[in-house]
């Protein structure tokens, strides 16, 4: 039971070695067998959530020598905290969804594919659990492989275009992750870390300039897999080219790790430089947020639209990790998952239609309502979801986001993102309308199916859980709390820092003044300019909390 | 017997012979020879320091680069005749499937 | 008298390897590299390798070189049809040339180690030179030796798929 | 019967998984629609008791919060799944349920034979459940799902016959305008919580606890902020200037959707907002002058749009709107009683006149169908004389059409009196209040006349409908009447609980009902309030005599526009073009939209997907891949293929690396 989550990550490769023994042409076993082989990770990882106990440790935790060459000193490493756990298991949720959407989905080289799934859930559940940040690359890059294949021999017309934009755009990143990782680890070995593993860089006191660099490399890294405006433009091509279940893996579990990554790595390794970079990297969100969403509403391709709209929700969770306080990154984490559940499905239901009609124009499309009404009832749901409608599971986290952002110090940014609320109505609300609504009057729509019992087997956990979430997020918060809290705490500015600025800014600023909408002081936002002059003083020794009324928890 | 310089002078000049023949013969299995012509020199330059040496490393070597040129010489020509099978020439600059 | 021995075995050595480059016909080429390697062997035996000289003529001489006229034979090609290769030419001598002046300058530029090993001419003249060649590689070079004979083996095998038409 | 309040909104929402999960199954319409309507009226029985409850407490203990299940908590937040129970929410649920039963009642007759008779009646439950958690949300959050949830079922609704375009169109506009409303209700409830919350460290969204808290509050500043932001989200909800032009379009949806969501129900939700917090919104004298004009602006718009329009459903659409405006008015005002009274009514007379308007449609319709022509069943031009045939229906729409022109003795009058008075004796806005209360006469004036024009135009006269239609035409079945019956009576009857003291003869109950609720309100008004002297009861009685004597006039314009001379309205449109066409034409409001929203917002969006997207950023991305494919196209000749090209430059590369170490 001490290894349940190895099993976990693992368990899709054992599924890779059965599938080679499985000739080519029973492609029905295959897929029953890859599908058995998901669901039983789901299943695996049922245990550790009910093993999971919520406190802000590592749990699971699996540690043991791997390489060693010279100076380098890589360590198997992995185990999951509140923060990770909600994503491993979306990820085991999503993938027997995502299995089964392929069934008649794709006819060719059914065998290949299906490894590749596998192969991509193994990266993916492997970066979500590394603790090693070594081991964290390696599966960051593996995750690349299988989806850059499936985008590229079962995409759409320009599969081959968006199948190298998308892995070299993500390769930039990571390169540039890797030169700041192995960076980061000569600076480790300095000051007597011994190993890649997480945990020991978080103590890792850096001056501001190396911080900034390094931060600057993992942020441009994850910025691209997130995908922030303006390094998006892979995103809608991946999306558009990519099979049904890629773009659902790749929408609900690859962006994230962008997101991910920025809340695991970029912010607690480098607290100082996330505060200074902030506001930029909110501007971006904000920016991304309204520009997906105009773009969005003028698509001609559901898919395309779809995509767009998921640059907008991730803009969302950005802006919420940004923030810096619990809401703001429970929001971030809780919208993660809710992009994952619902654009997932949205994907889906693109796929249902294409499949039939083999076009995603959506002039192609309307009144399918009139002939498919338990499709047009789902899609109507999961529309809502996307919306951010109250009771479903996209008001929660959206909410908290734009709730922690506006407590914390962006709340012009917030005001801005709010009016994203309104566009993501109008695009949404728009698409459904030409798709659903009017007359049924292209004559290849009138002789739809409504969705079969597979198709309505594929969509039930997830509407099942856009509403669960929705009405009763306090398990998930619940799980996740004591982590965020912990990395609240350790991105609070550093104190020497909350030193040097109560000084200046509580003569400044009287107290609880009435009507008061200065900043409160001790605020971090204020704070940064301190961090510059702190330059490369000898890392401050003394560990107060920071000095700020307002956000004692 | 004479001094070591002398071979080794010996040896450059078979050397650079085998060389100019590399790089300016045509024929497949003339060039072949030329290798086989600059192995042979660097041979010689082994042979004269193990004996200058005292010492017969070098020559353990010459027997096993020896080996390798048979070896090479068995794969190399089966090559060139599966290559005139194809192309009816051994001619090297008909050999140039592998440019851009 | 060894000198002179010496200079006209250089002498002959040389030529036939200008002979080797120069020759139009492969056949005439490959005598020259045959005279070449007998020349060659006569080196061994004046460097006191008399085993050497045997293997160089057994091998190369025999083995490799009748291999090659077979070839050559073989694919019946009479004249190098060479249409134009004056740049090629030029080139290649003017590299053969300077790697010459490389390895002459490195040999006059160098000093050789003094002799430090146990097997001066006389210990070989004594104990045979057959034999302690033997001994040096079926005890410290046993296991590279038996490589080689894998290397021999995948030649053979690759050999006989590459000139197979059919297997 | 306090704990059983989650009862409330549990059994629509019963009725709405029954019914949509199952009704295509049933199939059996009795059934379908008997299962929506007992749903609505087992909460109407259990608001009921509620009410009994309450009003046997005495007024200190008629608060009463039920915690359901926990909801959303992280970090500082905390929002649970709470009602809160006190008198301004037992108004409401008594309304929604009451006035709710009866339209679904209505409804089994209206939707008979309808396509997707099941999805009606579960999108009506659904609607009932969302609205009562906006009435009965103890935070912000539950409100906000009522909020969300009562602009979702509308968005259904106004969609339900989705074929058609203006169908989806209308419902799209509704939802996104109430969006833009609701942009302003996150942005109002941030700066709310954020303000306790960094200068007080009270972390709340909880009504309770914001009243209780709110002597922190100062007056103007950060509050003028969230009101006007509360605000803006009332304009969207309500259907207010400047976000009121989706409430006339959603009169596509169906008739009881239209009585319920869009005159009962739903756009009330922005006035019962104010008067939650209404002890937030008093603590700004800006807001509430905003809030005051923004109503009265509205009621003389919607008012001067009315008179014009020829489709029944749109002219009590444009009713409607200026009502709301009405109530506006007496939010701003500080006449929070006097405003959820004249909700209260004109949930009552407006639901009945749109019974009634379906009543006449589905009559019309139906003849109509039966002669296969394809005349508008909804054009009033069509329609004239209908009194005979539809007598019910006919009486119970004069009744409601009186109370709304605010004869005495209706509902009506009751409610708008108060209102008008209000905003004439207030003491918070000094000279304005004229204004405020010409504005409002005035549109007392035109309501009179459009609403009298309505009844004129389709029940008086001669019949204008296709003369075959005509033998067709007939009172519409029992279930249908008998709600009509019912919101008649309470139209003339309802206002007696609310009369105004001058009048005397009955204490007015309503006011002492809501006094705890609004208490808090009134005393914070007290420091900014004038204390100058009350017009006395003389110019109170004048003031009610004037506004009698406008409601008058207006009928009487009516009566000879449309009875007498009927070729007056003719004459006028001839004499005054432009300014038919502009009122006609809804002051062109929607065109201006498009024009400065829509579309630049669409063409923006094409720039920026087709010019920066593809073109920028895109151009970057693959600029640089086309550079390097440039310079790899290039260099790639150096592969020639030819073996000695390799070995030349193989040995040159040996050679002069040698010769670099030798000579060097």
């Amino acid at each position: 039971m001490s290894n349940v989550l190895s099993l976990t990550t693992f368990l899709p490769i054992l599924g890779v070695l059965l599938l080679l023994f499985i000739p080519k042409d029973s492609k029905g076993v295959l897929r029953n067998v890859t599908l058995a082989v998901t669901v039983v990770t789901f299943l695996v990882s049922l245990i550790i959530l009910t093993g999971f106990q919520s406190n802000a440790e590592f749990q699971f935790i699996e540690n043991m020598p791997w390489i060693a060459a010279g100076p380098f000193v890589m360590r198997y490493n992995i185990g999951i905290d509140g923060i990770s756990l909600w994503l491993v298991i979306l990820t085991t949720f999503i993938m027997p969804i995502a299995v089964l959407s392929t069934f008649t989905a794709v006819e060719e080289k059914v065998k290949e594919y299906m490894i590749c799934l596998l192969l991509l859930e193994t990266g993916m559940l492997g970066a979500f659990i590394s603790l090693d940040l070594f081991l964290f690359y390696i599966f960051w890059e593996v995750m690349l492989i299988p989806m850059y294949f499936m985008i590229g021999i079962w995409g759409g017309k320009n599969k081959i275009y968006a199948a190298v934009k998308f892995f070299i755009y993500t390769m930039v990143g990571s390169l540039l992750m890797l030169v700041a990782l192995i960076f980061l680890y000569f600076k480790g070995l300095e000051a007597g870390i011994t190993d890649f593993g997480l945990l020991q860089f978080f103590s890792l006191k850096l001056d501001l300039a190396t911080q900034i660099w390094l931060f600057l490399a993992f942020a441009f890294a994850f910025a691209i897999k997130v995908p922030m405006f303006p390094l998006h433009t892979w995103l809608p091509d991946a999306h558009t080219e990519a099979p049904t279940a890629g773009s659902v893996i790749l929408a609900a579990v690859l962006l994230k790790m962008g997101t991910y990554g920025y809340v695991r790595f970029a912010i607690p390794l480098f607290p100082e430089a996330a505060h200074k970079f902030a506001p930029l990297i909110a501007t971006l969100a904000v920016i991304g947020i309204i520009y997906a969403a105009l773009v969005a509403m003028v698509q001609e391709d559901v898919k395309k639209l779809v995509a767009y709209s998921s640059v907008a929700h991730l803009g969302f969770v950005m802006l919420g990790v940004f923030a810096f306080n619990v809401e703001g990154i429970t929001g971030g984490m809780l919208q993660m998952i809710n992009h994952g559940i619902s654009t997932g499905a949205l994907f889906l239901i693109v796929g249902f239609i294409y499949e039939r009609r083999h076009t995603r124009l959506i002039t192609d499309f309307g009144g399918l309502s009139k002939q498919m009404p338990i499709f047009a009832t789902i899609f109507m749901i999961v529309t809502f979801s996307s919306v951010g409608l109250p009771g479903t599971n996209g008001f929660v986290g959206e909410f908290l986001i734009l709730l922690g952002a506006f407590e914390g110090q962006l709340r012009w940014w917030t005001v801005v993102a709010t009016s994203g609320v309104i566009l993501s109505a109008v695009y949404m609300l728009w698409v459904f309308q030409r798709v659903m609504f009017g007359e049924l009057d292209n004559p290849k729509n009138q002789k739809l199916l409504d969705l079969n019992a597979r198709e309505i087997t594929i969509m039930v956990p997830l509407l099942v859980m856009i509403f669960f979430m929705g009405l009763y997020p306090k398990p998930f918060i619940d799980k996740m709390d004591p982590a965020i809290k912990k990395l609240v705490a350790q991105v609070r500015i550093s104190p020497a820092t909350a030193q040097v600025i109560p000084v200046s800014t509580q003569t400044q600023i009287p107290e609880g003044h009435p009507g008061a909408q200065q900043m409160p002081a001790g605020h971090p936002g204020g704070a940064t300019p301190a961090a510059v002059n702190q330059g490369s003083s000898p890392a401050p020794q003394q560990v107060t909390p920071a000095v700020n009324p307002h956000e004692a928890k | 017997m004479e001094n070591l310089n002398s071979y080794l002078v010996v040896s450059a000049i078979l050397f650079a012979i085998g060389t100019i023949g590399v790089l300016t013969r045509k024929n497949a299995i003339v060039v072949f020879m030329c290798i086989e012509l600059m192995l042979n020199a660097v041979n010689l330059t082994f042979v004269a320091f193990s004996r200058h040496l005292g010492n017969l490393d070098g020559q353990v070597f010459v027997f096993f680069i020896m080996t390798v040129a048979a070896a090479e010489a068995a794969v190399g020509l089966a090559l060139i005749i599966a290559f005139f099978n194809n192309k009816e020439s051994i001619d090297v600059e008909d050999v140039n499937l592998m440019k851009w | 008298m060894e000198t002179l021995f010496f200079l006209i075995i250089t002498l002959v050595a040389i030529i036939s390897a200008i002979l080797v480059v120069t020759c139009k016909n492969p056949i005439n080429s490959a005598l020259s590299l045959i005279m070449t390697f007998f020349c060659l062997a006569t080196y061994y035996v004046m460097l006191d390798a008399p085993f050497m000289a045997a293997v160089q003529v057994m091998v190369y001489a025999g083995a490799i070189m009748v291999l090659m006229v077979f070839t050559i034979m073989l694919l019946n090609i009479r004249v190098d049809s060479s249409k134009k290769h004056s740049h090629k030419l030029v080139l290649g001598s003017i590299i053969g040339f300077f790697t010459l002046v490389n390895t002459l300058f490195i040999l006059f530029k160098s000093k050789a180690a003094m002799p430090n090993g146990p097997y001066s001419g006389e210990v070989i003249k004594k104990l045979g030179h057959t034999e302690l060649v033997g001994k040096e590689i079926f005890t410290n070079f046993l296991l590279p030796f038996e490589i080689t004979s894998i290397l021999l083996l995948v030649a053979i095998v690759g050999a006989v798929i590459l000139a197979k038409k059919k297997i | 019967m306090f704990e059983n309040v989650w009862l409330i909104p549990l059994f629509p929402l019963i009725g709405f998984l029954i019914n949509g999960l199952f009704g295509k199954k049933i199939k059996n319409e009795a059934v379908i629609g008997g299962i929506g309507t007992l749903m609505i009226f087992l909460s109407f029985l259990v608001s009921c008791g509620i009410l009994m409850q309450m009003i046997g407490l005495p007024p200190e203990q008629r608060v009463f919060e039920k915690v359901v299940f926990p909801w959303i908590q992280c970090g500082n937040f905390k929002a649970d799944m709470a009602f809160l129970l006190d008198p301004l929410s037992c108004v409401m649920i008594m309304v929604v349920t009451g006035v709710g039963s009866l339209i679904h009642l209505y409804s089994i007759g209206y939707m008979h034979g309808e396509e997707g008779y099941y999805r009606f009646f579960a999108y009506l439950n659904l609607f009932c459940m969302s609205m009562l958690l906006l009435v009965l949300g103890a935070n912000m959050l539950v409100m906000f799902i009522g909020w969300e949830g009562v602009g979702l079922c509308s968005y259904l609704l106004i969609g339900y016959y989705f074929h058609k375009k203006s169908a989806g169109d209308a419902a799209k506009k509704a939802f996104v305008m109430n969006r833009v409303g609701d942009f302003g209700f996150l942005i109002g409830l941030f700066t709310l919580y954020w303000w306790f919350g960094s200068n007080h460290n009270i972390w709340t969204v909880n009504f309770t606890e914001i009243k209780a808290a709110s002597h922190l509050l100062p007056y103007g500043g950060v509050v003028t902020i969230a009101t006007l932001c509360f605000f803006v989200g009332a304009t969207g909800k309500s259907a207010q200037i400047p976000l009121f032009t989706w409430l006339p379009d959603a009169m596509e949806g169906p008739t009881p959707v239209s009585a319920l969501i869009h005159a009962a129900t739903m756009v009330t939700a922005g006035v019962y907002m104010i008067g939650r917090m209404s002890f937030v919104f008093i603590k700004s004298p800006d807001t509430m002058l905003v809030v005051a004009c923004v109503g009265a602006a509205t009621a003389i718009f919607a008012a001067t749009i009315g008179t014009a329009q020829n489709d029944i459903k749109r002219v009590l659409a444009y009713s409607t709107v200026s009502q709301l405006g009405f109530m506006f008015l007496a939010m701003g005002v500080g006449a929070f009683t006097a405003g959820i009274f004249h909700l209260m009514t004109h949930a009552f007379f407006k639901a009945c006149l749109f019974l009634g308007s379906g009543s006449v449609i589905h009559s019309m319709h139906h003849a109509l169908h039966k002669i296969h022509s394809h005349d508008d069943a909804q054009d009033m031009r069509n329609m004239g004389g209908l009194k005979s045939a539809m007598p019910i229906t006919f009486l119970t729409f004069l009744v409601s059409t009186i109370a709304i022109s605010g004869i005495p003795g209706f509902s009506g009058f009751f409610s708008k009196d108060e209102i008008l008075w209000m905003a004439f004796s207030n003491p918070y806005h000094g000279n304005i209040n004229i204004v405020l209360w010409g504005i409002g006469a005035i549109a007392a004036c035109f309501t009179a006349f459009y609403m009298f024009r309505l009844v004129f135009m389709t029940f008086f006269g001669e019949c204008r409908i296709n003369p075959k239609a005509k033998s067709y035409l007939h009172e519409s079945p029992l279930v249908i009447t008998i709600p009509l019956m019912v919101l008649g009576t309470l139209a003339v009857v309802g206002g007696y609980i609310g009369m105004p003291k001058i009048l005397g003869m009955l204490p007015n109950y309503f006011e002492h009902w809501l006094e705890p609720v609004f208490e808090l309100a009134t005393e914070y008004s007290h420091t900014y309030a004038h204390q100058g002297a009350h017009p006395s009861h003389a110019v109170e009685w004048g003031l009610m005599g004037l506004s009698v004597v406008i409601a008058l006039v207006g009928i009487t314009i009516a009566f000879t526009m449309y009875v007498k001379n009927t070729e007056l309205p003719g004459k006028f449109v001839a004499t005054f073009p432009a300014l038919h066409r502009a009122v006609y034409n809804k002051w062109y409001v929607d065109e201006l939209y498009d024009f400065i929203f829509v579309n630049p917002c669409k063409a923006f969006g094409q720039f920026l997907w087709k010019g920066f997207d593809v073109v920028i950023v895109d151009g970057v991305v693959n600029g640089v891949a086309n550079v390097v494919m440039g310079f790899s196209g290039i260099f790639r000749y150096m592969q020639s293929g030819y073996i000695y090209n390799y070995a030349f430059s193989m040995a040159l590369g040996v050679v002069v690396m040698l010769g670099y170490f030798i000579f060097k």
